[in-house]
């Protein structure tokens, strides 16, 4: 029997811990099986949900959040007949599968559809917490609006400075009028549960905005320009799929090999013009072929397109 | 900064300021009649679930209001049998509800909706929408007093104007009715009270459900007039910035308008890093921007507001037989 | 003039009390559709039926004890010092100070600087709202509340601009140097041949922890200056007569409380996480509130409550790990039990004292019964 | 005096109030036993007993304010059910607590109309309180500024507030407890003239009090109770104070101090311009001129807030001043920078505080607690670092044991001990020190006959060893009766020294209301006028 491990956010984030969640749904319902699960709780419960599902003879054992990588690496070397599956984080260890995704890439590509959307030459950025990660998302989406529009002014903002960021719609969508009223006419969120906000707001004051993750589109349909889609779900599904004995290693999920991408559906088809699918899709697939280099926040903490 | 900066930022304080006004107004007649109530966070957020859960479920946001204020005084009447009846800790009790409420709001949404502990979206007329006042579009091409009129004056919800009307009600009722003379006297001394042949019970009782019907409105101000349903943890700490507003604001009702709008000005803020490097001339570090209100509290706290005396039977229960 | 035996206030009210909180959680329990009886079984099991199981408890109880002495301090001195959660994280910030940048030869030198910074850093935390409530008259609830706020933002900063190294996704500090690792139940028990687990859960300071609940009560109730913190707490006029100095009472004792509050990092950020991560406090310094209370602010009550909020988290986190049940069940359990223990108490206690005093009467009837003087 | 007046009454008729077999416990204290009290209209009734004879509890039950375990109530013959207050107010039965029972930041009209408004709106019912409020004060001369806040008046104000919240409520019986422990003479005196007429109305009054004086001078009958029961019930003109006071003790009590002429010496306490400005900028001490020498008691007399608490409160290092003052020659720190209580006591200064509850224990703290309480640094009662709790219960045995605290137990919170032995536990904490000076303030309020005797027993044996004494008290009969040398207060300023032997009550009166012209007759409303300006700027004793 599978585990897996939601991280604090909670398997019901309205992000990638709710991803991960899908996937492994997806797999039981193909497959009749069942799965272990845990939300946690508090840090110290890490270490000891990866003990107890290892010691249960769970396997795979599949955990989601970077938060992660440190306690892997000092648990992966006791259970060596257990496969681990990390998401979000690399932990060199022969029984584990290092799952990262290159958010900047999707990211970039839905900056520039915003770019092109965008009337007012103003787009804007909304985050959760201020971690380095969203700090990845949004310094793609920034080179992505650049590319797009060079002239064109991005407003980020970060939620907050607690955990409880992402969990404030309330703050999301004063943030999203603060940026409306800056000029901005796409929001991009990347905030968990405060996103939810960020795309009412967007919806109420008849904006654009895009959500993360998961596909977003159909919450306010019409509204919602596209998703950065970051395949966890996948990547949960992967894993369970292959089961023990899964191959390890890294494994970057990136616009190339499907693992990031934009979300197109019935709810935005009459948003995507014809041009900017065009000049979307051929970014991405500049991206895939690696003529087109998105500059990655965390590889060295700095962004060429955004002050933070 | 030029006006109409200003106008959506103090547009955006208003939003702000609401549900502190109404949460802090709650705070304002439970403690005067002598109960703190650190629990006003916990009744928020029962309120913002159980407007929103019935709202959606019978499709009126004003029906879900009821339920919201139903949810939030069942709350308020845990608070009152612990604290008054049974003369327990008050602060206890407010921690407990405090937690109990952002245990319960999940798990009854999860056994409910299934949908990870938030209630589905709201539509239509399950929300509180904005209200135009009348004129608004007329004078809006006015300058000067139109935008003031149409953008900040008019616009907001229904719940807005009841908590900015409830500023002056309240001072109505605390100080130019009876009740209010006796609920005051409770808070300072109950034996007074009592021995004047006014049950000191019932006052309490009545000060507490009064906290519970406000925060009602405050949360459901959050789930269904700003935003279009429940998130857990939804009120992300507004009681307690209305706890502290109450103390600022010396436990009076017009200060406590002038308070919540000042801490809903430093929320607005905030968001408007721009005007803040604009005013300041400086680039204040996002992580540091978000502990700035903080740290203006303390510095106003510190400087300009004396001491703040509170109503002296505050916290002790009445006990007249040791 | 009790009525009751000191038995009776110590032992029986709080289990009538928990039972009530049990029964009105079993009820929960079976609303949302799931069977009490083996949630309990889970608990009790997975809390204090095994070596790891009691390990976590009193890990989480060590950060509980350290918060609630914290609140219980202040609480003589007659503050609400609701600052814990702050003052812990700027505890752990000290800890990852004291250990990121001295090449401590080994973990006992580094436990003793580990812990020094913890306290100073909690302790300086706690410094600027008791010196605005003793001389500007600042109310200490609302600045500690700041403070709280305040401490969260500084964190974060500090941890992206300076303390993370380069490239890490994680907001947190670089891992301290291995040897620094703190012995653990675990450990202990490895080496002296026993079978036991590797988790990094109770360490030795559940020790510290102890020690400190030894010296809170050797503070307060066998020193002067406890002696004058009592004193002021419970009457300032009084105190003033004695000669008490009102600032240095107020600040010495927010000192105390977060130094307290701020040893709390060396559990999280020492001993479990083996670094400063952002979020380690977790809300201990809020539960610390409960314990105090419920431990009646005395040292002995608060271990002893914190055992048992220990037991919660524990006994949660097997639930959450064996069944679906969602893991708010226990926070609302966690609230249930604080609400029955800490403000409803006088529920369980007002019936019993009316059951002791009938049975005095009844044992002791007639006129040799004086009123007091 | 009007001892015969219930002789008009035929006994025939129903009393105003008739008490059968009350019975009340507070937990394992029984307070009340079984307890029968009649009390005929139109008369000033008397109940007199030891601190916790249970007087109070008897009123509350009355007043419905606590609910009995046992016995019934009549008022005016008929079975009366008092289950709460209002049911008493009712009945037309009013009470004057012994701590008064005022909302201190509201004013005298709020707290009148408190419970008893007209309709929901404050507004009519405060304009009619305060028509009603200008006859009462006609009717009865109880003057009262209806917008002054509680805090802002004198104690005698805020008892005139409670009499008036009463007859507002048109109460026809009138108890009140302990009224007159924290008036002056004329202020008592005023009082009595009050209820006097208020039984010429025909109201029933009763009242609570130590002051066998008072007793004797305006009851008709009284009661006496002692440790929960009712002893005696007797008429007034058929007793003497001798009696009442051995009925409430048990014992012949001294109705006297018994005292040696003085033998001053060396000069102990010199003070030279002392001046007090409080926090609100006003000037509570105007430039005090005073010496105590060894083995002399000098009484402070003056109504409250005067200056007497804030001289001895700026001796004893709790609030700073400015000006001079030597101790045995050495110079004292008036200013508060340099001193404190603590540095006060190592240089032989001891201060019975005038308020033993708010500031001379800590209520919660055990009586060893309390005998250590600003001795807590005295080697004796600590071993290095830590303090030696053993040494400091078995010191406070001792003290218990000499002082005669009952019960003698060290280990009793200090809010477990009645009034009086709460007072001798502060006392033998500070008279044991063995000081060069003692500082006392109203060594004996609301202390029971027994209780007094022996506190002024143990000040004058301290005189006797040479201690130099500065004693203040509102009391002016134990002014005169302790005092080797009195100074009268008045307004921040000593009006002027007399010794005992050349001076009377009435004199030291007019001194106390500001008028130092003592030879001439002066009106009451001269009095009044002088006094009202005193009490506007005193926030309550
Ligand atoms: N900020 C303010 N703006 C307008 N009016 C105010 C404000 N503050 C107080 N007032 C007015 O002052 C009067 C008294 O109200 P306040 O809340 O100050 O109570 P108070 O009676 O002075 O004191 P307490 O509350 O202690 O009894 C009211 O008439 C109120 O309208
Ligand atoms: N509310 C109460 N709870 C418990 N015990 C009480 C309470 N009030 C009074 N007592 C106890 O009952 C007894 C009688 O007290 P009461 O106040 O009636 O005495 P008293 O005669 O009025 O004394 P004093 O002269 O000091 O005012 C005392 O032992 C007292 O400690
Ligand atoms: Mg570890
Ligand atoms: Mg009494």
């Amino acid at each position: 029997e599978p585990a897996l491990i939601f991280d604090l956010g909670g398997k019901f984030d309205k992000s990638f811990n709710e991803a991960a969640f899908t996937g492994a749904q997806r797999w039981a319902e193909e497959t009749g099986e069942s799965f272990r699960e845990i939300e946690l709780q508090s840090e110290a419960q890490r270490e000891q949900a990866l003990r107890r599902f290892a010691e249960a003879g769970n396997n795979p054992i599949v955990m989601t959040g970077f938060a992660f990588g440190d306690v892997l690496s000092q648990v992966a070397p006791d259970y060596p007949e257990t496969d681990f599956a990390i998401i979000d984080m690399v932990v060199d260890q022969p029984n584990v599968r290092s799952v990262v995704f290159n958010e900047h890439e999707g990211s970039y590509l839905v900056g520039m559809m915003a770019a092109m959307a965008s009337e007012s030459g103003t787009v804007g950025f909304i985050g959760g917490m201020d971690i380095p990660l969203i700090r990845k998302f949004a310094c793609g989406y920034a080179q992505g609006v650049k590319a797009a529009n060079p002239d064109a002014t991005v407003l980020a903002n970060m939620t907050g400075t607690t955990p409880a960021a992402w969990n404030d719609p309330v703050k999301g969508s004063e943030l999203t009028k603060a940026q409306i009223s800056q000029g901005a006419d796409v929001v991009y969120a990347a905030a968990g549960g405060t996103g939810v906000g960020v795309l009412q707001t967007a919806a109420d004051e008849d904006i654009l905005s895009i959500g993360v993750d998961s596909n977003q589109n159909h919450l306010h349909p019409g509204q919602v320009l596209t998703s950065m889609l970051k395949r966890v779900d996948n990547a949960v599904y992967q894993a369970f799929q292959d089961g023990p004995g899964m191959e390890k290693g890294f494994n970057v999920m990136g616009v190339g090999n499907g693992g990031i991408g934009y979300a197109m559906d019935e709810n935005n088809a009459d948003l995507v013009t014809e041009e900017m699918k065009t000049a979307v899709d051929e970014a991405a697939a500049k991206i895939a072929d690696g003529s087109l280099q998105v500059h990655d926040y965390m590889s060295d903490d700095s962004c060429p397109a955004l002050d933070f | 900064m030029d006006y109409i900066t200003l106008i959506q930022l103090l547009d955006s304080t208003v939003r702000f300021a609401t549900p502190l006004l109404l949460a802090c107004l709650a705070g304002l007649f439970s403690e005067r009649a002598g109960i703190f109530d650190i629990g006003l966070e916990g009744k928020m957020l029962a309120a913002a679930f159980f407007t929103a859960a019935v709202a959606f479920l019978t499709g009126s946001a004003w029906v879900g209001l009821l339920g919201g204020i139903a949810a939030s005084l069942v709350l308020a009447a845990i608070h009152g049998v612990a604290s008054i009846t049974f003369r327990g800790n008050q602060l206890i009790s407010g921690v407990a509800i405090n937690l109990l409420a952002a245990g319960m709001t999940v798990l009854v949404a999860q056994d409910w909706f299934r949908q990870g502990g938030r209630t589905p979206g709201l539509t239509g007329d399950a929300r509180f929408e904005g209200i135009t006042l009348p004129g608004a579009a007329a004078v809006a091409d006015v300058p000067v007093i139109g935008p003031l009129y149409a953008e900040l004056i008019s616009g907001h919800s229904i719940l807005v104007y009841i908590a900015f009307l409830a500023v002056p009600l309240t001072w109505w009722v605390l100080f130019r009715t009876r009740f209010g003379l006796r609920l005051r006297a409770v808070g300072e001394n109950p034996a007074a009270v009592d021995t004047a042949g006014v049950s000191v019970v019932g006052l309490r009782y009545a000060a507490v459900l009064i906290a519970g019907v406000l925060c009602g409105l405050a949360g459901a101000y959050l789930s269904t007039a700003l935003q279009a349903g429940f998130v857990k943890d939804m009120s992300a700490g507004r009681g307690f910035i209305a706890l502290a507003a109450l103390i600022f604001a010396k436990w009076r009702p017009w200060y406590a308008l002038w308070a919540t709008l000042l801490f809903g000005l430093f929320g607005a803020l905030e968001t408007r890093p721009d005007v803040i490097e604009a005013v300041i001339g400086l680039k204040v570090p996002g992580p540091l921007l978000g502990g700035l209100p903080y740290v203006m509290t303390v510095i106003i706290l510190a400087g300009f507001v004396g001491k703040a005396i509170p109503p002296r039977a505050g916290g002790a229960p009445y006990v007249k037989e040791r | 003039m009790d009525v009751m035996p000191k038995w009776a206030e110590v032992v029986l009210v709080p289990l009538i009390s928990l039972f009530l909180a049990a029964v009105i959680s079993a009820l929960v329990i079976l609303a949302i559709g799931e069977d009490p009886v083996a949630a309990t079984k889970l608990m009790v099991e997975g809390a204090v039926g095994s070596v790891r199981g009691w390990g976590y408890t009193l890990y989480y109880a060590t950060n509980f004890i350290f918060t609630g002495l914290a609140v219980a301090v202040a609480f003589h001195a007659r503050l609400f010092n609701i600052g814990g959660e702050g003052q812990a994280m700027l505890g752990g910030l000290g800890v990852a100070l004291a250990l990121l940048f001295i090449p401590w030869p080994h973990w006992t030198l580094g436990l003793v600087a580990a812990s020094l910074g913890a306290a100073i850093f909690g302790a300086a935390w706690a410094f600027i709202p008791a010196y605005l409530q003793a001389k500007r008259g600042s109310h200490i609830v609302i600045t500690t509340i700041m403070f709280n706020f305040i401490a969260s933002a500084l964190l974060i900063y500090l941890l992206n601009e300076f303390l993370k190294p380069v490239g890490q996704a994680d907001p947190s500090s670089a891992r301290f140097a291995p040897h620094l690792d703190l012995p653990t139940l675990n450990s202990v028990l490895g080496s002296m041949g026993f079978r036991a687990s590797k988790d990094d859960s109770v360490n030795v300071t559940f020790l510290i922890a102890l020690a400190s609940a030894f010296a809170v009560w050797v503070l307060m109730w066998r020193t002067r200056l406890g002696y004058e913190i009592r004193a002021f707490g419970h009457s300032e006029s009084a105190a003033k007569y004695a000669g008490i100095n009102p600032v240095r009472i107020t600040v010495i004792t927010m000192l105390i409380s977060g130094g307290l509050a701020g040893l709390m990092g060396v559990n999280t950020v020492m001993g479990e996480a083996e670094k400063l991560l952002l979020n380690s406090t977790e809300g201990a310094g809020f539960i610390g509130i409960a314990v105090a209370l419920m431990g009646r602010s005395h040292p002995l009550g608060v271990v002893i409550a914190a055992i048992l909020f220990g037991f919660l988290y524990q006994g949660g986190a097997e639930l959450a790990l064996w069944t679906t049940i969602p893991r708010e069940l226990i926070v609302v359990i966690q609230a249930l039990v604080i609400l029955f223990t800490g403000a409803l108490d006088n529920m369980v206690r007002m019936p019993l004292e009316r059951l002791f005093l009938a049975r005095r009467l009844r044992r002791a009837p007639g006129p040799d019964r004086k009123p007091a003087e | 005096m009007n001892a015969d007046a219930t002789t008009g009454q035929p006994e025939t008729a129903a009393p105003a109030i008739e008490l059968k077999g009350i019975s009340k416990s507070f937990g394992p204290v029984q307070a009340n036993k079984d307890i029968s009290i009649r009390v005929m209209p139109g008369t000033i009734h008397g109940i007199i007993g030891e601190n916790g004879a249970g007087k109070s509890t008897l009123m509350s039950i009355l007043y419905g304010f606590y609910k009995a375990d046992r016995g019934e109530i009549f008022v005016s013959g008929r079975k009366a059910n008092i289950t709460d207050s209002q049911a008493a107010i009712a009945s037309g039965i009013g009470m004057v607590f012994q701590h008064f029972k005022l909302v201190e930041n509201f004013t005298v009209l709020e707290n009148i109309i408190l419970g008893a408004e007209d309709g929901r709106m404050l507004t009519p019912s405060l304009a009619k309180a305060r028509r009603t409020l200008v006859d009462l004060a006609a009717d009865y001369g109880l003057n009262v500024d209806p917008d002054a806040k509680i805090e802002d008046i004198g104690v005698g104000m805020q008892q005139r507030v409670e009499i008036l919240k009463a007859l507002y409520r048109q109460a026809d019986i009138l108890i009140l407890d302990e009224p007159t422990g924290v008036l002056t003479p004329a202020e008592a005196d005023q009082l009595f003239r009050i209820l006097a007429r208020l039984r010429e109305e025909g109201k029933t009054i009763i009242l609570i009090t130590h002051k066998l004086r008072e007793i004797m001078e305006i009851t008709d009958t009284v009661s006496v109770m002692r440790r929960g029961e009712m002893t005696a019930t007797v008429r007034t003109a058929d007793t003497s104070p001798a009696e009442l006071a051995e009925l409430m003790v048990g014992r012949k009590v001294l109705l006297r101090v018994d005292k040696t002429p003085a033998q001053p010496g060396e000069v102990v306490l010199d003070v030279q311009g002392l001046r007090v400005i409080d926090s609100s900028g006003v000037e509570r001490l105007r430039g005090i001129d005073l010496k105590v020498r060894a083995g002399e008691i000098v009484g402070i007399a003056g109504v409250a807030g005067n200056g007497q608490s804030e001289l001895l409160e700026v001796l004893g290092g709790m609030k700073a001043g400015q000006g001079t003052a030597l101790l045995n020659g050495q110079p004292l720190d008036v200013t508060g920078k340099k001193s404190d209580g603590k540095t006060r006591r190592k240089s032989g200064v001891a201060h019975v505080p005038e308020d033993r509850q708010r500031e001379g224990l800590i209520m919660d703290f055990q009586a060893w607690e309390n005998t250590a309480f600003g001795y807590h640094d005295d080697p004796a009662y600590n071993t290095g670092f830590l303090m030696n709790n053993a040494a400091i219960r078995e010191d406070t045995a001792r003290k218990m044991e000499r002082f005669d605290v009952r019960p003698p137990n060290p280990r009793l919170a200090a809010k477990n001990f009645s009034g009086g032995n709460q007072q001798k536990v502060v006392l033998a904490r500070e008279i044991e020190r063995n000081p060069d000076l003692l500082l006392i303030g109203q060594p004996t309020r609301g202390v029971d006959i027994g209780a007094i005797e022996f506190i002024h027993e143990q000040i004058v044996a301290l005189r006797d060893q040479g201690k130099a004494i500065l004693l203040v008290s509102v009391e002016l009969e134990e002014i005169l009766a302790l005092s080797d040398r009195i100074a009268v207060m008045f307004d921040g300023r000593i009006m002027g020294e007399r010794l005992p032997a050349d001076t009377n009550e009435k004199e030291l009166g007019l001194l106390m209301a500001g008028i130092t012209d003592t030879a001439h007759e002066h009106s009451v409303e001269e009095i009044e006028a002088n006094l009202a300006h005193v009490h506007a700027t005193d926030k309550g004793a």
